[in-house]
Parts: C-alpha cells; structure tokens; sequence
C-alpha cells in the first residue's frame, strides 16, 4: 500500500467534509427558522432582532456567510448555540465521545455474536442451525429501534428489574453503573447489526469454502477444523471490515433514535434537540462531526484491510 | 504397506458413481476399472464433462453430499479406501496420496505465505516442529527447482509467477513421500514454456521417486509424450486403455480415433501454401502502441513522470485479402490488446490503413470499417448476451448494416450457416452447448459479410473435437467469402496447420513475422525457437 | 415466469417470503373494503378494549378500531415505502448506470460525491430533508428516497462496471452501436436483477426509515393509520393497552420480514449458478 | 371598614404569612441533607434568569433565584424577598419593605438597588425578556433606602404583588443587570436556596445548598440534581425503578401507569392549565363569531376530557377561567348541540360547512390529541377539518400568533387579569386570536384599577360571559397537574400553576437511598 494511496484517501475525506459542509449549509439556510428569533425568543422586539442579525453577519450575502463559517471552522471554531449560548465545538465533541462509546461497545458485543452465528450457519448450510440463525438475523431487522427499545425497557427494567431503565452516568463517574446503564441501549443498537453481519459472514465463508484452495487444504489432509482455522476464516473475515465499516454509518443514525429513548447525551439527542430547536449552528457542527466520524472509521477501515491483505495492491 | 511393489498401487474395480440432481440421477461413472503399478504414470484423457476429475475425488475421497457409490472399489496398496473413517482417511490424504491441481493461482491459500502451506503438510504428517518443516520445506523447493528456496518460503502467493507456485504445489504434493499422486491438467493454466519447464520437472520427479501417477488432461499430445498408459474416458466411460504407443498408432475405438484426429498437426496443413501478396494489403498496421492505466494520484500531483503500463509496442504489420494471419505469444504478450485497438476497444497511438484509408482513432471507425472488421472473443458465454435471445443476437448485425428485410429467414440462414438448426433462434444462450455458442458468435461475425475477422483465442475454451470442428467451419467459411482473419491463439500445433504466416509476440513486442511453413526454420528469433520446442511434437511421433 | 417463480418458491425463504408479501398486498388492495370498522371514528366508551368479537385486535385510545386501522394503514405504510424505494432506485440506478458508462474522471467524481453524500447516516439525512420540507407523508417520501439514492447508485455502479467488462458489451461496442442501445439493451438487463434484489431488501429498511421518522414527529399526520405512526403514538398508552403498541409492531414486523425474505429468494432464484 | 378590608387583603405582611403553609404543618419535621432527584421532560436550554420561556427553565431558576414575593401552593402570596408591600390609595404606587441582610451567591449584599435594576433590565425592550408584559404596568422602579423600593404603575393595578411573582421576574445583582447582563447564560448569580453545581442542559442540571440563604431552616437538602428524561414513558420507569425521587411533570398515561405501584405516590391538582382552539377573529371564516360558535357547539366535552386528559382534568366553557381561579364565574355551560352548529353555520353563510387546516406543534401531545379529536367531531357539523403538525421550532417560527386555526396550550397564570393580558385583550402580549374586541379590553383594565371585591368580581363575570358569547378560542378543558413522587419525599406538592416547585421545602425521609 503506497503513500500514494493514503494520501489520496485522505484527500477524498477533506472533499467529503467539503461536500458535507455544502450540503449542511445549504440545508439549515433553507430551514424554516430565523436563527435571531431562535435566539432572542418570541418576544424579541425588531430592532433587538436587527441588531442581533447584523451582530451574527445574517445580513450578509449566502455565499459570505458560507464562508464565514467556513472560515471559523477551520479555526476550529464551530459557532455557540443559538439554544443555550454555549460554543457549540466542545458540547458536541463530548456527546460525540459518550456515542463513539455507546459504538464501540455496539460494535464489539455484535461482532462476538454475529461472527460465531455466521460460521455455524455457513458450516451447517441449508441445515436447521442454518435456518435458525437466519431466523434470529430477521427478528433483528424487523423492529425499528425504538419500538425494540421500548420493548427491551418495558421487560428488562420495569418487568425483571435486572437492568436501570434509561439515562447514564459517565464511566468516569462511576464505572459499574456506567456500564449497567449502557447494557440495554448497547444490545438494541447491536442486534439490527447483527443481522446484517451474520449474513454477510455466511454468505463469505461460503464462498471461501467453495475455493480450490480450501480444497487442496483438505486434499493435505487437514481436517474440516484445521482448515477452518488456518485457511477459510482469515479469507472469510476480512471482508467483513469494510461492511463493518459501512455499516457504522446505521449505527450511528440507529444511535440518534436509542439516544433518545434511553436520555443518552451523545450526539445523536444533541442533533435531534438542535434539529427540534432549530439550533442551526449545531445542527451544523454535528452533521459535520458525524460524517467526519465516518469517513474517518471507513479511511481506518481501508488501511486496516489492506495491511491484512496483502494482495490489494494500491497506487 | 507390504512388499506387494509388483501389484497395483491404485486400482479402481469396476467403480460407479451417480450424482442426485434436481433433475433425475446423473451417471458420472461407469463401471471404471484402471490400476496404476508403482513408478507407472496413467494419463487420463478425456473432454470437458467426461467424469475424470470426479474420478479423481472419488479416488481422494472428497464427494459432494449427492454423490452414490453405487458399485466397486477403490484400494490404494490393496486397502479399500471406502472402509476407511474419515479420520484415517485425512491421515492419508497428502501422505500416502496427494494432488496436483490445474490452476496454482487458485489452489493455493492467497493469504498465506508459500512456505507455511509448503510446511504445514509436514507438520501434519511426519510431525516435524513448525522449525523443521521450515527448514525442510526449503529442501524442498529447492528440489522442484526454485533458485532461492528462502526467499520463496516466505513470498505470498501473489509474489510468485504462475511457474513458480506451480513448483510450490508439486513440492507439497511430493513432500512426504506418496504411494500416489494425482495430477490433474497440472500445465493446463500455465503458459507454453512454463508448461514445458513443469512437465519436465515432473517426470524427473517421478522417475526419481516411483510414485504412481494419475496423469489427468484434455491434452492428448502432451499426455503422449508423458504417460506409458493411457486411459481414454467418455460420459463416465472407460472407452479404450493401453499403451500410448497403441493407443496413438492403432486406436481401436472411433471415438479415439475423432480424438487423435482432431488434434492439430502442424504437419497436416488445413490451407493451401502461400496467398498471393497482393500489391495493397488489406490491414496494414502501423507502429500501433497501447497503454493501459492513468496517472497515479501522487505522480499527478508532485507532477513526476511515471511509466505507464504498456500493452503494445510500435507492433506493424498487414494482412492480405483473404490471408490467415497467426499471432501467437503467451499471455501478456499483447495479442488481444492488438485486436482490441483494431476493434476500437483500446485507444492506441499509431496508424491503421483499411483498404488503404487511414485510421487513427475510434472516431475514424465508421459503419464501414465496422462492417468490414469483425471480433469473435474467446468465451462464448461472455461474448453472448444471457438475456437476449440469439435471435436478437443475431438480427443486430443485420439491423446495423444494410438489410433488415425478412429477418427470420436471414437469421435461419445464418444458423444453418454455421451448421446449427434454424430452431435455435428462439433459444437462450445458456440453452445452448459451449460449441454451439461459438458457432452462434461466429455466426454474428459473418453476419455483416466482413473482409477481416479477428480471432481471440476463440477455441481455447473449447474441447479438442470441438476445436477441430469450429476449426473447420472457420475455413470453410473463409474460402466461401475470401476472409482475411487474425488468428490469435497460443496454440502453436494448431496455428501452424492453419496460418499462411504466423506473427510472433513477446511482452508488447512482435518479435517476427514468418510463413507458417517456415516457421520452424532454424534461423528463426530465439524465443520463437523456445516456443516451439516447448509444444509437444505432436501425436503419432511417439511410435 | 413460471419456472422463475418455482425457482423461487423452492427456497424456504422465497416461499414464506413470497407469502408475507401477498398477504400485506392483499391488505394493500383490499384493506379499505375488509375494514369493519371507519378507521376514524371515535368512540369514548370503548377506548383501550382488548381484542373482542366487535374489535378483533381490540381499540386505541380514541376507541378506534385497531384492525381497520392496519387494514387501512396497509396502503399509506407498504405503498409508501415500495414507492419511496423505486424512486430512490432509479435516481441510484441512472446515476450509477451513467457514472460507470462514462468512467474515468466523471466516473471518479460522481462516486467521491456520493461517498461525500452516504457519510451523512440515512436516517439524519432523511431528518434535516423533512424538516426542510416541513412533515408529511409525501415528504416523508422525499426524504427517504433521496437518503436511498446515493446507496443503490454505488450498488448500480459496481454491478454495471462488471457487465460494462463483459465481452458482449465490447462486441456491441466493436459492433458500432450507439451508446443508448448498448445502456439500454445490451447492459441493463443484465443489471437489473441484482438491483432488484436490493430493493427489495431495502422496502424492509424503508418501512423502519418511516416509522422511525414517525416517532421523532416528523412522518405521517395524525389521525393516519400509518402503521409506524400508530406503534409511534401507542408507546404513550401502551401501559394502558398493550395492544395498542403491539398490533402495528407485528404488522411492520411482518412486512420487514416478508420483504427480506422475499429478497434472499429472488437472490437465490435470479443467480444462474444455483 | 372596607378600608380595613381592603389593606387586610392587599397588603401582605411577614407576620400574617411567615407561618408555614397549611400542608407542611401535618408533615414531620423535615430531616436535613440529602440528594433529591427530579426530573425534566425537556433541556433546560436556557437558565438565564430573566429569559426562560418553558416550565423546566423555570424550576432552574426558581432554585437559584429568588423574586419579591412566590405563590403558595393554594396560589396565594407569600413573601420572598419583600417582607411586605403596600399600596398608594390610587393603586398606581406599590412600596415593598425588602429582607435585610441578604446575599448573592458572590457574597455581594441584595439591596432596592438590585430590584430597580433587575426591573429595569426586565422592561428593556433589548432584554428581549418574555416576562417583559407580565411583570405589570411598570413605569418606574425607584430604590428608594436599601430595603424599600417603590414601583411606579401607569395606571392603577392592584395585582402587582403577585405580577412581581413572575418566573421571569427573578432578581439579579445591580452590577450584572447593568453590566454583562448575557453572562447569566452560563452561570448564576442569585440569593435562591441554591447554588449551581453544574450545567449540562440536555442531561443533568445540578445545584447545592446555599448555606447563606436568608431562612437558616430552608432549604433542607443538600443537593438537587435536575435530570432531562426526553422520553416520558423512560421517565416513568425512571421513577419505578426509584432512579429518580420527583418527576416534576407528569402525562395522564404515565400517571395512571405510575398510580398504585408501592413506593410511588401520585400527585394531583386541579389547575387552570388548559389547551385551546385559537381563531384568528381577523380572517374568515373564523372573523364570523357564529361560524367560532358553531364548531364550539360540535364539541362533545365529556368525551374530549377524556381523550386529552384520561379524566385528570376539569371541564372548559371557552374561557381561560376555571373554578381554580379567583372570579371564576360558572356560566351556563355549552353543550354538543350539532343541530344549532349547522343552523349558526347556515346564518353565517356555510350551509354546507367549509374546510379548514387546524396546525398542532407536536410538543406536547395533547395538542395533536386535540385536535383529532376536533377533527372528527366537527365532521358531524359539515366541517371538514385537516389536521396538520409540525416540530415545535417551525410551529413557533411559522403559525405561532400569525396562524388563525391552531392549538394552543398554556399555564394557569397566578390572576384572572394574568391570562386575560397574556393572550386576550387587545394589548395582550401574545394576541393570538387577535379577537381584539374593545368591550372586553374595557372590562379587564377596569377590573385592574378596582380594588372593590365585589365590583371586580362583576367586571370579571361580564368579561367571561362576552368571551364565552364570542368564542375567540375554544377552551374544551382544563388540565389537572400531575406530578409523582418516591414515598422517602416529604414536602413536595404539585402546584397548579406548574411552573413553581418550591424545591426548598422538600426534604428527604431516612429511607431515601444515600446518594454520592
């Protein structure tokens, strides 16, 4: 893998973000909300409302605004709310940081169990264990979030009492109960994943099982497991980094809607209270953070894959 | 094992397998018997769907869930090896019995280096630390022939040629010793020269161990000269089994004889000598280069030169009215990127003159050169479109120049043209055999009445019969319509029995140009000479 | 056809599948006439009744009639998503078709876009578009096709480019045809069953898109019996009447479902290898 | 005589309230310390004292803050930080003898100079404060020593002791009011019971005790941590689970849920917080009082109690008032009379009824539950009715005082005279019906300047029957407020005018569990 190509990767993130940005701007400029009214209230009289626009440069030209913005964007300056007057920046890279949490270990429980599920279906293909996991695979995708979310609370907190229901405490806090906190929204998040993984696992396995060289494997005399071991799963993995990859941008819009029924302050409730208050300097900042996470996973995800495997030769 | 050396390693007794399918049972052996001695190489010959690689399987005992052994026995050293356990027969795949396969690039693991899959059959079977197998491994390489044992343990797969990994595999398959080895089409993926380097290695090998072998291919010539034994097997059938001398001089059975018949023998010239040079060739190529590749990112942006990747080179050269033009080299060597500028499916820099008016671009290729200049590729499945019917295949040509008048009855024609029922218009292309495929492209190709009809390699996909029969209705088809083609095939034997001059190439270079009669002449380039001692002589020499 | 639909049919999953989907159709076409009850109608002495002969699923915290609601919703929920997801499909189609025909720089440029664009996840997207637009079904609509878009042309793309290598292809080109034969005829025909499978699956992701837009207040308006609505609303009185919430999610449920496994047997049954 | 009466009513004084009110007198006495947790449904996005807008702001402040005066749960008057006010004859002059000897939370003394500032920032257009119109007739605000300050109306007003109650009308240092007033966005500067401990708006709010509060008893815990809970149904299993010790606001599905688990005590009180069906009086067909009266008379208010209230709720008769108000005046109520609807509708040109688009913001609920309701009963009346929400923000942005058919919804305000210049009179602050009718404008500023009992009481009578003749807004029903509580939480009361907690009162038992 060359310089080359690591650099070019990166310089498709920096047109991404740019894309992004336009769209972004584009979006909350159309927004049916004035962003001094947002901020003085239903009460500001006009001239306070003028003067505050001529204050926020909202008088000025689109395209000035733009780059305005822009501009203190690059000084890593992403605005204050319009909602609570604070500098937006940190507010969301510390929401970002509880989500990019609630991720990662959404991320780990679904890999520990799609992975296993995927080879047994593969291995028994066309068997009942094979009809099974595609079975368990459907249940997940067939609820929206938040209805299995509201399910998960209604059974597990209200019902069994095994688990707190909603909310959070930062692990720093107090660990332990950081953790029970995150267990339900963790599983919901998970199991609309593990579904597709599942899937795509099998489907991989299968055809590596079907190569000439799993058979010459064989025709060594390895067993099924040796071969397995050595030879199918190393192949049969690796593709699913790059899914994996792909998949975080559902996770992490799965992530707005479980954020919100168990009261996490990650990014994605962020996002939807600045939607609903048409916060636009969040919305924007947020927006942005988000596709920057996932270009960002996904450019990992690439290098990740091609130091693993050799053959991809990138110029 | 015992001292029974005399008796049979492998023998097959009246073995027959079936395989249940959706639709019906399918018998893919009869009642084979074959015994192969010690120090013995069987070569098996058969086309494509005879059953001898099934054969194979059964023999390593790896079947599919819907395979029926439904009589016989396989013993290996007078063991019945369908009485074995799965666990004993593991023990003895690799060690007491192991295979070569046909492609290297696809039989060995691409993420895993060459050594660890060289050394872990080792480990397996003679219990040797993962050091020693190492060590040993290397030995081994550089028994098959490898300069640099070391540094080959530890390239990947996709670090070594196609030669290389095919050494890497016949290592593994020798590493411990087997009673028996099977080698199925070991050269068939593999170029001229390097088919000819693996096939000498292997009957060194075979003489220095005394393995018996099973010698499977489609290639009779090579299996001629390689095999004591031969076997030839037809829809599951054993057909005739004896001495290669035998066999190739007095066949007993028809089949064998269609077989012998059909493979290409320089010495059997299928066109008349030389066509007259005319004074205007039709085709003249001029200094026709083709690159391939972009500018890399980096290059374009530090604005550093980079070399792009080069599929021709300056090649010229000119067809005649009605000549049969031969280019054969390995693969890579550039031939199909020629025909492909020809077509306008490659930019290329240089000229092209077609009836004495210049080409230079795709813009200059109007309805006329088109109509006039004809591809055929090699795999009629590709070349088809699966969800048009051949009727629809065919009417385009038609539509596209001239008359569309009547079509059914133009088509009809066209099918019988090409020795194919009329019926067929209305079929599908997967319906129909790979042969009758071919004939349907070749068919498309004539549509038009060109002067120039380029060949890619348009029989290699298919059997030797086959072949001779496309072969055939090609000619036929020339004379009828006076036909210039270039013929594009690594096929030297068959080249040379149809070509009046054979164009040489190598790596983007056209090394030379010869009349196909003179071609073996000693004062040819030196890598034309290779080439041909490469290829086999062909069949009947062995006697 | 036939022969098709017993390829289909021959997998487990394309017959329950195949199954699912017809009956939801059947609820497509005929719910309005099936329905006992007007879906609207109020009736304060019977809010929250559990299933009975009057009310077979029981009645919603308006008294109303929740099985002619789904019966009714059938049609603004699968019609809407089906809809939502064919408009999406054939922007991602023509965009992806026409970026791997032209290739090269264009080609690059497009794809970078559309990378640029999925980085923002489907359902925010889906989001700020509504809000742009104000909430609505039709919207709603919008918003989930355009959030589908940049997907199914990546998936366009990359199976066009396969076809575009294929040999047909260049003998059409060889040939001399014209650009729109070769797009229309020669390479489309061969593109569209993998998309199709696609979309089929992703009929499923839309029905979720919509519920979920749904509940964050921006999807259909009340009072209609749009099912992810409905599931929506009932999570306030679920703890009155379970059924309320119960009903619409197995309804959903059974579409998503129905759909996937619909998807996997057209998978199955359009590969020409099995 | 009436003299005597009149100063006995309106002149609050420490002695005659110092008391503690009537429903903490049976309680135990309060244990001190503890963590109380109480929950919000929505981000307190703003804690600046003179700008919150929403009931959860409001509890922030309230903690943090102190006014001149604070309502008691029964709505009468108690003093804050005045010890006592009386007015001039005129009712145009209002002096308030303020506490002496207490601080802000920075250790500065509170003086009058305080108060006129806050005042002044208040009333200052720039300030953009929503309370701007609810704090009375202001003209001026003189500090007249440290502990007196006299208020200057424009025109005689005899609620000013409770308009100054206002949750908008906390008092804030001089120094601040006059200088970087926007600071108070991120911190907070007051003599409330309370001080901030940390503010993250969309999650936890926390806030300890103000050892220098100017009542040594109050408040009784040591902290109070304020938590957002976006999802009420989570918020519920929240107080389950014992999670949370309050939720300060609480839906009727959630009460009935929370009702009879042990542990949980239900609260509920009967308030004059309801929602509306606004007309905008200026534009057709709603600019004709027949066609307003027409779709009142479709409504079957029984049924609509039920449907937006589960019953928790008392009956409306299309004016803001209900018996939780002082004047209320119980008129014949309307009752669902299609017949007359279609008859009215016919007079006033729409014999076949019209079609219009009734707009609901999606927050809260009940709005939309309203209207759907509406919706299907005004279809027996030939009225067709579109039901459209929207998010909040474009509600706010785009409908809110501009559209003329939508929902509205609203506290109970501490006087007849709040509700009636908050969304009714011509000068209302937010004249949504733009009814603007001069006959009922007449009748509230008259009752403003009456301090005689009686005749106010008439004037208020007369106001009501007009409103509920001309139907600028049907009111179907008013909401009690609910609340629930962890039985470990003593001194905690709904209160009917939602917005006020008075956290300071509350203390826990010994088996409330220990907390960090």
């Amino acid at each position: 893998m060359s310089p080359n190509y690591i650099l070019k990767r990166l310089m498709m993130i920096v047109y991404t973000l740019f894309v992004v940005s336009l769209i972004v701007f584009a979006i909350t400029q159309v927004l049916p909300a004035d962003a001094a009214v947002m901020m003085l209230g239903e009460n500001a009289t006009d001239e306070a409302l003028n003067a505050l626009r001529q204050s926020m440069g909202l008088d000025a030209p689109i395209w000035a605004q733009y780059g305005h913005w822009l501009g203190s964007l690059l000084q890593g300056d992403f605005g204050t709310s319009l909602r609570t007057g604070q500098p937006v920046g940190p507010i969301m890279f510390e929401a970002l940081g509880r989500s990019l949490l609630l991720a990662v270990l959404s991320i780990g429980l679904m890999l520990v169990l799609a992975i296993p599920l995927g080879i047994i279906a593969a291995i028994r293909r066309g068997k009942v264990a094979d009809m099974v996991v595609s079975l368990v695979s459907y249940a997940g995708v067939s609820l929206p979030e938040f209805v299995t979310a509201t399910l998960a609370v209604l059974f597990f907190a209200d019902l069994m009492k095994w688990l707190p229901p909603t909310g959070y405490v930062p692990l720093t806090e107090n660990f332990v109960d950081g953790i029970r906190y995150l267990v339900l929204p963790v599983c919901v998040i998970s199991i609309i994943l593990i579904a597709h993984v599942s899937r795509m696992v099998r489907s991989e396995l299968v055809d590596v099982l079907h190569t000439d060289y799993i058979r010459a494997a064989r025709m060594k005399g390895l067993s099924g497991g040796t071969v397995l071991r050595r030879h199918a799963l190393r192949n049969a993995l690796l593709p699913t980094i790059t899914i994996v990859a792909l998949d975080v941008g559902y996770l992490l819009g799965g992530v707005i809607v479980v954020e919100e029924i168990f009261a996490i302050p990650g990014i994605g409730r962020q996002l939807i209270v600045a939607i609903q208050a048409r916060d636009l300097p969040a919305i924007q900042a947020g927006v942005l953070i988000m596709a920057a996470t996932y270009s960002i996973v996904n450019f990992v995800a690439d290098i990740l894959y091609a130091w693993l495997d050799k053959r991809i030769q990138y110029d | 094992m015992t001292d029974n050396t005399k008796n049979a390693v492998l023998d097959v007794r009246n073995y027959s397998l079936d395989y249940k399918t959706a639709n019906g049972t399918f018998h893919a052996l009869k009642d084979i018997s074959l015994e192969i001695a010690r120090g013995e190489i069987l070569g098996l010959v058969g086309e494509s769907g005879s059953g001898k690689t099934s054969l194979a399987w059964s023999i390593m005992r790896y079947l599919p869930g819907n395979a029926r052994e439904t009589s016989g026995k396989i013993l290996l050293s007078g063991e019945d090896l369908a009485q074995k356990s799965s666990s004993e027969i593991e023990n003895m795949r690799g060690k007491r019995i192991s295979m070569v396969f046909q492609d290297p690039s696809t039989s060995l693991n691409p993420t895993l280096s060459l050594g660890s899959q060289l050394s872990e059959v080792l480990v397996r079977h003679r219990g040797l630390t993962r050091k020693q197998a190492w060590s040993e491994g290397e030995a081994m390489l550089a028994r098959v022939g490898l300069k640099t044992p070391a540094a080959m343990m530890h390239r990947m797969p996709h670090e070594a040629s196609g030669g290389e990994k095919q050494r890497v595999v016949i290592a593994t398959a020798f590493a411990c010793n087997p009673e028996c080895i099977i080698f199925d089409e070991p050269t068939t993926a593999l170029d001229v020269i390097t088919s000819r380097q693996i096939l000498d290695l292997f009957v060194e090998l075979q003489a220095e161990t005394g393995v018996a072998s099973l010698y499977i291919s489609h290639d009779l010539a090579l299996v001629s000269r390689t095999a004591g034994r031969v076997a030839v097997i037809r829809r599951g059938e054993l057909v005739e089994q004896g001495s290669v001398g035998e066999i190739f001089t007095t066949p007993r059975q028809d089949y064998t004889r269609e077989l012998i018949a059909a493979v290409p023998d320089p010495r059997r010239r299928l066109v008349a000598g030389q066509v007259p040079t005319d004074a205007q060739p039709l085709v003249r190529v001029e200094d026709v280069s083709v690159h391939y590749g972009r500018k890399p990112f980096l290059a374009a942006l530090t604005g550093r030169k980079h070399e792009r990747v080069t599929g021709n080179r300056a090649v010229s050269l000119s067809v005649n009215q009605g000549e049969i033009l031969g280019i054969v080299g390995e693969s890579g060597s550039g031939k199909s990127t020629l025909a492909k500028a020809m077509t306008g499916l490659n930019p290329f820099e240089g000229k092209i003159w077609f009836d004495g008016r210049p080409i230079t671009g795709l813009k200059d290729m109007n309805t006329v050169y088109r109509k006039d200049v004809q591809i055929i590729f090699q795999h009629p499945d590709a070349s088809l479109n699966p969800r048009q019917r051949i009727g629809e295949i065919l009417s385009r040509p038609l539509k596209l120049y001239g008359d569309a008048a009547n079509l059914d009855q133009q088509i009809g024609d066209m099918l019988e043209q090409v020795r194919l029922p009329r019926t067929h218009a209305s079929r599908y292309p997967h319906q129909l055999s790979g042969g009758e495929k071919q004939r349907v492209a070749i068919a498309r190709a004539f549509a038009s009445r060109p002067k120039l009809v380029i060949c890619d390699e348009i029989t290699s996909a298919l059997d030797v019969s086959v072949q001779a029969s496309i072969v055939q209705l090609l000619l036929e088809l020339q004379k009828a319509g006076n036909t210039a083609y270039l013929f594009i095939t690594h096929d030297l034997n068959l080249i040379r029995q149809i070509a009046h001059r054979i164009a040489v190439m190598y790596r983007g270079d056209l090394i030379e140009i010869a009349p196909a009669d003179q071609i073996d002449s000693p004062q040819r380039a030196d890598y034309t000479r290779r080439l041909l001692d490469a290829v086999p002589p062909p069949v009947g020499s062995a006697a | 056809m036939i022969e098709f639909l017993k390829r289909l049919l021959r997998t487990p999953q394309g017959a329950i599948g195949v199954t699912l989907v017809a009956l939801v159709l059947v609820a497509v076409v005929l719910g309005p006439t099936l329905a006992p009850h007007d879906p609207e109608a109020l009736s304060p002495l019977a809010r929250y009744k559990g299933p009975s002969t009057a009310f077979w699923l029981g009645t919603d915290q308006y008294g109303r009639d929740i099985f002619s609601r789904l019966l009714i919703g059938a049609r603004a929920t699968v019609t809407m998503a089906v809809f939502a997801t064919i408009v999406g499909t054939l922007i991602g189609a023509i965009v992806g078709t026409a970026s791997a025909f032209m290739g090269g720089r264009a080609d690059e440029f497009i794809m970078r876009t559309i990378d640029a664009v999925m980085s923002i996840p489907s359902l925010l997207f889906a989001l700020l578009i509504v809000n742009l637009l104000g909430s609505s079904t039709i919207n709603a609509l919008v918003a989930v096709a355009i959030a589908f878009a940049p997907g199914m042309a990546r998936i366009t793309r990359s199976v066009a480019l396969a076809v575009r290598k294929q040999d047909y292809v260049n003998a059409a080109i060889a040939r001399g045809e014209g650009s729109s034969y070769i797009v229309m005829r020669e390479m489309l025909p061969n593109v569209i069953a993998p998309i199709v499978v696609e979309m089929t699956i992703r009929v499923s992701f839309a029905v979720m898109l919509f519920a979920t837009l749904s509940f964050l207040g921006l999807g259909a308006q009340p009072p209609a019996a749009e099912w992810g609505l409905m599931v929506s609303e009932a999570r306030r009185y679920m703890h009155l009447s379970a059924g309320i919430l119960i009903w619409p999610s197995a309804a959903i449920a059974i579409v998503a479902v129905g759909f996937n496994l619909l998807g996997d047997g057209l998978r199955d049954a359009l590969n020409p290898r099995t | 005589m009436l003299e005597m009466n009149r100063r006995f009513f309106l002149a609050g004084t420490a002695a005659l309230l110092a008391m503690p009110s009537a429903g903490f007198a049976l309680a135990a006495a309060p244990a001190k310390g503890g963590t109380l947790r109480i929950s919000i449904d929505q981000a307190a996005s703003v804690i600046h004292p003179l700008l919150t807008r929403v009931n959860p702001e409001y509890m922030i402040t309230e903690l943090l803050y102190s006014n001149l005066t604070r309502l008691k749960g029964d709505m009468s008057l108690e003093p804050d930080l005045a010890e006592s006010w009386t007015p001039n004859d005129a009712l145009t002059e209002w002096t308030f003898k303020l506490r002496d000897g207490v601080k802000f939370h920075d250790g500065s003394p509170f003086t009058a100079e305080d108060v006129a500032a806050t005042f002044k920032a208040i009333l200052n257009p720039e300030t953009a404060s929503p309370g701007r119109n609810n704090v009375g007739p202001i003209a001026d605000v003189v500090a007249v020593d440290p502990v007196t300050v006299l208020f200057k109306l424009t025109t005689a007003y005899a609620d000013l002791p409770v308009a100054v109650a206002y949750p908008t009308a906390r008092i804030i240092p001089a120094a601040i009011a006059n200088g970087d007033l926007k600071s108070l966005s991120s911190k907070a500067v007051g003599t409330g019971p309370f001080k901030l401990a940390s503010y993250e708006p969309d999650r936890l709010i926390a806030v300890e005790r103000n050892p220098d509060y100017y009542d040594p008893a109050r408040p009784y815990l040591d902290r109070v941590e304020v938590q957002v809970f976006p999802d009420t149904s989570a918020e519920g299993s929240a107080m389950i689970s014992g999670d949370i010790d309050v939720i300060s606001t609480l839906q009727p599905t959630e009460y009935l849920r929370l009702d009879g688990n042990d542990g949980v005590d239900v609260l509920r009180v009967a308030s004059g917080q309801f929602c509306n069906i606004n007309f905008g009086c200026d534009t057709a067909p709603f600019n004709d009082a027949r066609v307003r009266r027409a779709i009142a008379l479709t409504v079957d208010r029984e049924a609509m109690l039920q449907f937006v209230t589960e019953g928790f709720g008392t009956l409306g008769n299309d004016t803001p008032l209900n018996p939780s108000y002082r004047f209320f005046k119980d008129i014949a109520r309307r009752e669902k009379n299609i017949e007359e609807a279609k008859k009215l509708l016919a007079e006033a040109g729409y014999p076949d009824g019209f079609e219009a688009t009734l707009i609901a913001s999606d927050r809260p609920a009940v709005r939309t539950q309203l209207a759907v309701a509406l919706k299907e009963m005004a279809k027996e009346a030939g009225v067709t009715i579109n039901v459209q929400t929207m998010p909040h923000a474009t509600y706010l942005e785009q409908v809110w005082k501009k559209g003329s058919f939508y929902v509205g919804f609203y506290n109970m305000q501490p006087t007849p005279d709040g509700i009636f210049k908050l969304l009714y009179t011509s000068d209302a602050s937010w004249n949504e019906t733009r009814w603007n009718n001069k006959d009922f404008d007449a009748l509230v500023a008259e009752a403003r300047a009456t301090t005689d009992e009686a005749k106010r009481s008439e004037l208020y009578t007369k106001a009501q029957e007009l409103m509920n003749e001309e139907v600028p807004s049907i009111v179907p029903a008013f909401f009690d407020v609910l609340a629930a509580k962890r039985s470990w939480v003593q001194g905690f009361e709904a209160h009917p005018r939602a917005s006020v907690f008075r956290l300071d009162y509350v203390s826990l038992t010994e088996d409330a569990p220990k907390r960090g």
